[in-house]
């Protein structure tokens, strides 16, 4: 098991290690000078240019600015931002706790939501729940978050005024954590019900039902029990879309999390603040996915032993 | 001795197997025309094709002429959907935004099965050494997950809806090179793979002539269900100003536009999101019905 | 014999609807009585499961429908049951096995669990009884350690191991009906005839009723009572077993049982069964592997599951003749397909060395070994997973001689219909596709995409394996056809013994990668010189219900002597 | 009690060196205070300087500073602390406006209540430059790493309490405060306990906050202005005097807009007073002078003589004399910034363009990257693209702006020549006010008819407020400084 996890980790290493060198090539394949585009403001002269490019070491070759971002980054040091020049890890440290209470709470949303109504459909399959359960998730997965969103917002804020709107509290979270859980329950639904169906189609559920097993006894210990185990596996992805989901819903509901700050740094070309949320970010869904791992572990035997 | 499961009825040898061909349906469109989902999502994107294509002549508007009609004004027998706040009619911008996004979908989808499959059938055919080093970076990448990199893209080229269709094509390079590695795996461990090998089949041969064909009906499947990702991104790109600008009448841009106007306006949220949603949601059931379509098992019942 | 226990009548059972109902059992009867055990035999799609399952309930409660039908067991129909009332049958008066012991059980939960539960809902046994209980039925399956086993998930048991489980789960309700649905046929031989003696002695042990469904009329010999034969949904005939076998009634039956290759009909010949006027003589040797060794890992780079390794083949080396059959015999995972495609070099050696017509396999240039594959064909166990389901069987049966540029256009077209015709297909078939056929067909339109490049040596990896009975023997007719004419020489790869007396001139027994005995197969089959070789050919049940009914010999793998090859007698060696 | 402030975006920085955003200049000017202040009108009087002297060839300041100034951290503030700030912009990170502080050679301290600054050569903008933000006076305490981002010492009405990126800004009210030069009644501390200053980017939902109370001051959505007002619960603010002033500007080192018949017939073809009406509806005013109104140098009725009058056919005629006709259209890009309804004025532009057959594409960027978008257009001179022109914002309390922007290198490195950096050193270096003015108005004469910098309108963001009815005393001081310290909220 230890060694499971080291190689999940180390697993997991690898995609930051490549995640650094995206990064580092990311300004290298801008086109134009990078420095101009970053540094260039209104009074920047030549000479305070060249003086930025050899303090941030653009002039050196590419493999040993590498080596220097590496063991800046060794010693936590992501580089400034352009913008009010601050950190970027402090930013990113700032904002990160929101987005991941977004994605959490959306998480929890669309497990409970969408798991319990894929089950349910798949136990009944062929009848009008199933039906109905299937055109609910496919009419939630073909609906745009933003939108859902607006429509949220527009019902529960403008309209009803039972939720606040502004402001960082947990009442607001309501509101964006819905919006995303309900867009993943819907993928998870279908996800859960097509799972489950190659779960009771399964030899050694016949053969519970054989051992004339209670229906519950079937349907919680073996069904759910082995169905757990590649829907389990499929929440890795699900939280890495999560994340990249709330980029998007951070923007509608004006969640102070990395997404909305990422949409910025996009607009405002803050290369350094980029780079450092898409290496933060690769890093997070590594992790998240060497987690899920674990957990499939300890759900799987088959995997646990060996 | 393991027994037969795929046509038991034919049982006796060299009886001619008529009864169960018969049972089949004729045709590929045949079967996707017998399920229900197949059904409507052909009737949708259908429809959205034909707006695109007939966009200048039903149109009762011009999509960008202002003051077309009064300013936000409601939805009426002259503006079906409203005007917006530049008094352009939401109706003619939206048909013509059909058009935006049929190409969002052929060129990003373009893309992204072209380089995915490639990758994939390289990856694939080849093992070894190629093959785990491809497929690692591949895994990467998919971890990055597809709106990270699509947003390095737009960082890289700038914001606009080309790129935004670019982007997000690069962006979902690695699950389609994922999906079509895992489809030739399966299908390189089946004996007719082995069995072309052994007849003496060369490389091209092998790829081309065997593996192709039976990788290209999933990544079908998974090009159909790509369009909606596709189209569902590219809104959420220009919603965040990132991909179309004005006045390029793209759905997730107007529903954009739409914010700020949203309780004097709602006509202005509604009908964009409602177009958004069902091309999504008729790609998405012509993916289901082309899957069901494909399969096997679903057509000989 | 004794009363009736459970009464079938007039049982039909339907898939679907309308237009594609599918009628899978039609007005099917038979009485099971007490203590004994009724076979239902029939080819594949007969409906023997569906039958069977139809009266515990577990059909697919959507797709199937009991149109009529009675199955009355203590005074009760079980097909009119309430739901509540058949549960508390299934697993207590009723119980089951299956035929897939690999995933018939709940790969997340513990072995201990799945045998225990059962007993808690019925037997309203306390968890520490019904654990008891449990462990004692592992002990009489002859599982050793069974406070171990009970602790252990499925996958850490072998699939013999896995049955044994099953049959221990069926058993400790103490039913009165055991159903039992081809308990054998993913098994090993050995491994078969140790459960086959199982199931007997349970039977003994607790006059237990027992309906066994099978498709192996050794099986059916070595077990049944009275039989009951199935074809497409219909009861043909129904006997006690002896009868059945002597005397049957039907053509069907018959025709059934005079398919089946029965082990020791050919004990005499020298040769193969000869099926044309002057078979082509044996010639030189054409095939010469030395020394063939291949290791499998999983793993490597950083991450794969590491290090877990397989050695498939180890020194395996053997001769072949043109015109020539040598069949590899052995159990699964011993090393037969790896060694049939190391000769095509379909997968890259270790170590050793292969020549075919006098060429070097190993050493040749990716085309030379494109054109050397003109000389060498394969055909596999599964003809429809073979066959590329998106090419149409002409296309299919044309694609080796354009490979090799052996013809084209209409010469091409003529030289496919030629072949569909030498194998007994008719050439309106040239433009379907592979799925439009029975399994036979299929296996004729390999062989004849296989004949086509005129080759000398043809790889047959247990080529009729998945195919019924009666097909069974057509192929293997036009095989020995093929070869008696055409001089072709075969490497046979299988694991019926019986076919293999039939078809074979040679046999190398295979153990664990390495061969364990080879020589003539007079000298293997009828005087085996290894002790495994022995075991397998006595496990062979014999579909011959006059001879008495012996214990099944098990096999003591630890003694197995596992050496070098050393000559036995002439042409004729054995492991030491 | 607490007064809730909404806006759009928030703070880049509260260290003033580092940022130029309006959004960062507002919240200094609670936290620092600076050596002058402007009246209501822009004047530019004492406030922490009680007086200032002159040399005679004006190149040197000598100020005296109030008595009795404490900074946050309860030190005193002194003649150090200014030596500190000035310094500290002309150091190794210089401040991002360093080149408006003006050509500084030294800062002397004569005792602590007295100093002097040395200048290189004349500089009239640098007394107007001491009343506004960017001279906002760092205690010398600051000398921590987290200075600008978690801490910040100031004089100001109100400290810091906390900063949290991107959510809100928390301040509480300074005890020690003493006013003496911001335009309001309130002669010391705030009577507001705290101030927080909340993002909260989406227009309808500052507004549903306003509504419900959650907030108490906010930018509205333009579009519901009107309707606002009608209702009559909010107050609708309107800043004036802000320095503000939107134009066009252009790529002038390449093709299309090195001709100035390109660029005039933009400007005649582009009707700024619809636009505004469309989307601002009044809020704002057709500005014709390429400095904004309250601002020296600024006269309309001068401006209008040298400016372009909505008027398509002269667009296309001249467009016509270059070439380009229906069949070949003139396409260019348009570069505007985010916000503010910007984007829809673009739209509105783009398709009064497109009549007289010009093709403007639009992109839209961050005012940061726009700058630098833009200046790197005008050093690409031999691209093959066809140049760009862009909506451009500048909001500045003196003339001197246009030294800054066209001066040669210049800002963009734009349009510049010989004769007009010749023109713009004289606004500088002349400081009697009628003089000035002349040479001033000379430079905006120059720029129009050149049409390298044509006015739109002015104010142009962040200027209007809807405030709560509870909320009294709220003022926004010249160049939009919001002030707090008379704001009372009632109940
Ligand atoms: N779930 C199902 N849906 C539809 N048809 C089915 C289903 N299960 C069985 N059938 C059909 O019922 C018929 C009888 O099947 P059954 O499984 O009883 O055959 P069998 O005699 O057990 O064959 P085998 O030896 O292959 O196990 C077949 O034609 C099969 O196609
Ligand atoms: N490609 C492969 N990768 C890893 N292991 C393999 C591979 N092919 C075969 N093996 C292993 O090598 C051993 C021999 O396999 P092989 O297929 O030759 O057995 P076989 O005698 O043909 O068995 P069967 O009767 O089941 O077909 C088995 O343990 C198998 O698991
Ligand atoms: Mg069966
Ligand atoms: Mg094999
Ligand atoms: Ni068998």
């Amino acid at each position: 098991m230890t060694r499971f996890i080291a190689q999940r980790l180390l697993a997991a290493l690898v995609t930051v290690w490549i995640a650094t060198i995206a990064v580092t090539l990311l300004v290298h394949v801008v086109p134009g000078d990078p420095v101009r585009i970053m540094y260039g403001s209104f009074q920047t002269t030549p000479e305070e240019l060249e003086a930025i490019r050899v303090r941030l070491g653009l002039d050196q070759p590419i493999w040993i600015q590498y080596a220097k971002y590496l063991g800046r980054l060794l010693q936590g040091d992501l580089g400034r931002s352009i913008v009010g020049d601050q950190p970027v890890l402090d930013i990113l440290l700032v904002r990160f706790p929101m987005t991941l209470a977004l994605a959490m709470a959306s998480l929890v949303i669309a497990v409970a939501v969408g798991m319990s109504l894929g089950f349910l459909a798949a136990y009944k399959r062929g009848t009008w729940v199933d039906a109905g359960a299937m055109i609910l998730a496919i009419v939630g997965v073909s609906m745009p978050h933003f939108w859902l969103g607006l429509l949220l917002l527009f019902l529960f804020a403008l309209t009803l005024q039972w939720l606040p709107v502004a402001g960082g509290d947990w009442m607001s979270l309501i509101l964006p954590a819905l919006t995303l859980g309900l867009a993943n329950a819907a993928v998870l639904a279908r996800m859960t019900r097509s799972a489950m169906i190659d779960i009771f189609d399964q030899d050694f559920v016949r053969t519970a039902r054989a051992k004339g097993l209670s229906q519950t006894l079937v349907l919680y210990r073996h069904a759910l029990r082995s169905g757990l185990v590649p829907i389990v596996a499929m929440l890795g992805l699900q939280f890495a879309y999560l994340m990249g989901g709330a980029i998007v819903v951070e923007n509608v509901f004006a969640w102070n999390g990395v997404g909305r700050f990422a949409i910025e740094a996009v607009f405002a070309r803050d290369y350094p603040l980029i780079q450092g949320f898409i290496l933060f970010f690769a890093t997070v869904v590594a992790l998240a996915s060497v987690i899920v791992d674990v957990a499939y572990a300890f759900l799987d035997p088959r995997i646990r032993y060996s | 001795m393991t027994t037969e499961t795929l046509d038991p009825r034919s049982a006796d040898a060299d009886a001619p197997v008529a009864a169960s061909a018969r049972r089949k349906p004729r045709s590929f469109l045949a079967a996707l025309l017998r399920s229900p989902s197949g059904l409507i999502g052909l009737v949708i994107v259908g429809l959205l094709v034909v707006c695109a294509l007939t966009a200048p002549v039903i149109a009762p508007h011009d999509p960008l002429r202002m003051a077309a009609g009064p300013r936000l004004q409601p939805p009426t027998w002259d503006y079906w959907m409203g005007t917006d706040d530049f008094g352009r009619d939401v109706l003619s911008r939206i048909l013509y935004g059909a058009q935006l996004t049929l190409q969002i979908g052929v060129i990003a989808v373009g893309i992204s099965l072209t380089c995915g499959l490639l990758l994939g059938l390289v990856a694939g055919y080849s093992s070894g050494w190629t093959e785990r080093v491809l497929m690692r970076l591949v895994d990467v990448l998919f971890s990055f997950t597809e709106i990270v990199i699509a947003l390095a893209c737009l960082a890289i080229f700038g914001v606009g809806l080309t790129n935004a269709m670019i982007a997000i094509g690069i962006a979902s390079i690695p699950f389609y090179a994922r999906v079509t590695h895992s489809v030739v795996l399966v299908e390189k461990g089946k004996p007719y793979f082995e069995a072309a090998t052994a007849a003496g089949a060369g490389h091209l041969r092998l790829i081309f002539v065997h593996l192709l064909p039976n990788v290209v009906p999933t990544l079908i499947v998974v090009g159909t269900l790509g369009v909606s990702t596709a189209v569902l991104a590219a809104a959420g790109l220009s919603f965040l100003g990132l991909g179309a600008q004005p006045p390029e009448p793209e759905w997730g841009f107007m529903l954009s536009a739409s914010r700020d106007l949203i309780s004097r306006a709602p006509w202005m949220m509604i009908f964009p999101g409602l177009a958004i949603a069902v091309t999504v949601l008729g790609f998405n059931l012509l993916g289901d019905g082309v899957r069901e379509a494909l399969d096997p098992r679903q057509r000989q019942r | 014999m004794s009363e009736t226990l459970l009464s079938v009548q007039d049982l039909t059972v339907a898939f679907g609807r309308g237009p594609e109902r599918n009628v899978a059992v039609k007005g099917l009867s038979y009485d099971l009585r007490k203590g004994e055990t009724l076979a239902i035999v029939g080819e594949s799609g007969s409906g023997k499961s569906v039958s069977s399952m139809a009266l515990l309930g577990l059909l697919p409660p959507r797709s199937a429908c009991i149109e009529s039908g009675r199955a009355m067991f203590r005074d009760r129909d079980l097909l009119t049951l309430p739901e509540a009332d058949k549960r508390a049958l299934r697993g207590d008066a009723i119980t089951m096995i299956f035929q897939e012991p690999m995933t018939s059980l709940t790969p997340v939960l513990r072995i201990g669990l799945q045998l225990t539960e059962a007993l808690v809902e019925h037997k309203a046994m306390s968890q520490r009884e019904a654990e008891a209980r449990a462990r004692e039925m592992l002990r009489l399956v002859g599982l050793d350690q069974p406070e171990r086993r009970m602790r252990q998930f499925p996958h850490e048991l072998s699939g013999g191991m896995r049955q044994r489980v099953m049959i221990a789960m069926a058993m400790a309700a103490d039913p009165a009906i055991l159903i039992a649905d081809e308990p054998t046929t993913a098994l090993d031989v050995t491994v078969q005839a140790q459960i086959l003696n199982l199931m007997r002695g349970l039977k003994d042990q607790f006059s237990t009723s027992i309906i066994l469904i099978t498709h192996d009329m050794g099986v059916v010999a070595e077990m049944a009572d009275r039989v009951v034969v199935m074809n497409r949904g219909r009861k043909v005939e129904e006997g006690p077993v002896s009868t059945l076998f002597t005397a049957p009634k039907e053509a069907y039956t018959r025709r059934l049982l005079d398919a089946v290759p029965r082990l020791g009909a050919y004990a005499a010949a020298a040769e193969p069964r000869r099926v044309v006027e002057a078979p082509a003589p044996v010639g030189d040797t054409l095939v010469r592997a030395r020394g063939m060794s291949k290791t499998f890992s999983s793993g490597g780079f950083l991450f794969g599951r590491g290090g877990a390794t397989t050695r498939a083949m180890q020194d395996v080396g053997f001769e072949l003749k043109a015109g020539e059959t040598l069949a590899l015999v052995g159990e699964s995972g011993s090393g037969k397909s790896t060694t049939g495609r190391a000769v095509l070099r379909l997968m890259e050696l270790d170590a050793g060395e292969v020549e075919v017509d006098g060429v070097d396999v190993r050493n040749l240039s990716s085309s030379g070994l494109r054109k050397a594959r003109r000389r060498m064909q394969m055909i596999f166990q599964d003809p429809f997973a073979s066959l590329n389901p998106r090419m149409s069987v002409g296309k299919l049966v044309a694609e080796p001689m354009t490979i090799h540029g052996i013809a084209s256009g209409s010469e091409l077209d003529g030289r496919v219909e030629e072949l569909f015709r030498r194998v007994g297909l008719e050439a309106d078939h040239i433009r379907r596709y592979p799925h439009e056929f029975s399994g036979g067909q299929r296996q004729r339109i390999a062989i004849a995409r296989a004949l086509g490049v005129g080759p000398k040596l043809i790889v047959a990896d247990e080529p009729t394996s998945a195919l019924d009975v009666s097909v069974q023997a057509q192929v293997l007719e036009l095989m020995l056809e093929l070869q008696q004419s055409l001089g072709l020489a075969y490497l046979f790869i299988s694991h019926d013994m019986a076919v293999v007396e039939e078809v074979s001139h040679r046999v190398a027994v295979m153990r664990q990668g390495r061969i364990v005995e080879i020589g003539t197969r007079q000298a293997v089959l009828n005087a085996p010189a290894h002790a495994y070789t022995r075991a397998l050919l006595a496990a062979v049940p014999v579909p011959d219900p006059a001879r008495e009914r012996q214990v099944l010999p098990e096999l003591d793998v630890g003694t197995l002597p596992m050496g070098a090859l050393a000559e036995v007698a002439p042409g004729h060696m054995a492991a030491q | 009690a607490d007064l809730v402030w909404a806006r759009y975006g928030d703070a880049d920085s509260l260290d003033p060196h580092r940022a130029t955003s309006t959004l960062s200049m507002q919240v200094w000017d609670q936290i620092y205070d600076t050596l002058l202040a402007f009246d209501m009108e822009g004047t530019p009087g004492p406030n922490m300087a009680e007086s200032w002297e002159v040399s005679d060839d004006g190149l040197t300041y000598t100020f005296k500073l109030a008595e009795g100034i404490k900074c946050h951290d309860g030190s005193d503030f002194t003649a150090q602390d200014v030596k500190f700030t000035i310094d500290r912009a002309f150091g190794d990170a210089p401040s991002l406006t360093k080149t408006s502080w003006g050509p500084i050679t030294e800062v002397t301290v004569e005792d602590p209540l007295t100093f002097t600054v040395a200048m290189s050569s004349k500089f009239g903008a640098f007394i107007p430059f001491l009343a506004d933000s960017f001279s906002s006076m760092i205690c010398d305490t600051n000398t921590a790493g987290t200075f600008g981002s978690s801490t910040a010492i100031g004089t100001g009405p109100f400290k810091l309490v906390e900063w949290v990126k991107g959510d809100q800004v928390t301040l509480e009210a300074n005890a020690d405060f003493v006013n003496r030069g911001d335009p309001v009644e309130n002669p010391g501390a705030p009577y507001i306990d705290r101030l927080i200053i909340r993002t909260v980017p989406e227009a309808q939902t500052r507004l549903a906050a306003l509504t419900t109370g959650e907030v108490h001051i906010a930018e509205p959505p333009f579009d519901d202005v009107a309707a606002i007002q009608e209702e009559g619960e909010l107050e609708i603010m309107v800043a004036e005097n802000t320095g503000q002033d939107v134009f066009w500007e252009f790529t002038t080192s390449r093709p299309p807009f090195d001709d100035i018949r390109a660029r005039q017939a933009v400007a005649y073809a582009t009707d700024p007073q619809m636009a505004i009406d469309i989307i601002y509806g009044g809020l704002t005013n057709r500005e014709w002078c390429p400095v904004a109104r309250g601002v020296f140098g600024n006269d309309q009725a001068f401006c209008k003589r040298y400016g372009y009058p909505y008027d398509p056919e002269k667009a296309q005629a001249l467009l016509a004399e270059m070439g380009y006709g229906p069949d070949k259209p003139l396409e260019t890009t348009m570069f505007v910034w985010t916000g503010g309804n910007r984007h829809k004025l673009a739209e509105i532009f783009q398709a009064q363009l497109a009549q007289v057959g010009i093709q403007a594409g639009i992109e839209i960027m961050d005012i940061g990257t726009m700058n630098a978008r833009v200046k790197a257009q005008n050093e690409d001179s031999t691209s093959e693209e066809p140049g760009t022109f862009d909506m451009m914002t500048w909001s500045w309390y003196d003339p001197d702006i246009l030294y800054q922007l066209w001066h040669s290198p210049g800002a963009y490195s734009g349009f510049q020549n010989a004769e007009l950096d010749a023109m713009l050193e004289e606004t500088r270096t002349t400081i009697e006010p009628e003089a000035r003015l002349e040479k001033v108005q000379a430079v905006i004469r120059y720029l129009m008819e050149n049409a390298v910098h044509i006015g739109l309108y002015s104010p142009g963001w962040e200027w209007v407020f809807a405030v709560r009815p509870e909320v009294s005393g709220f003022k926004v001081g010249p160049f939009l400084h919001p002030i707090f310290t008379d704001v009372k909220i009632e109940g």
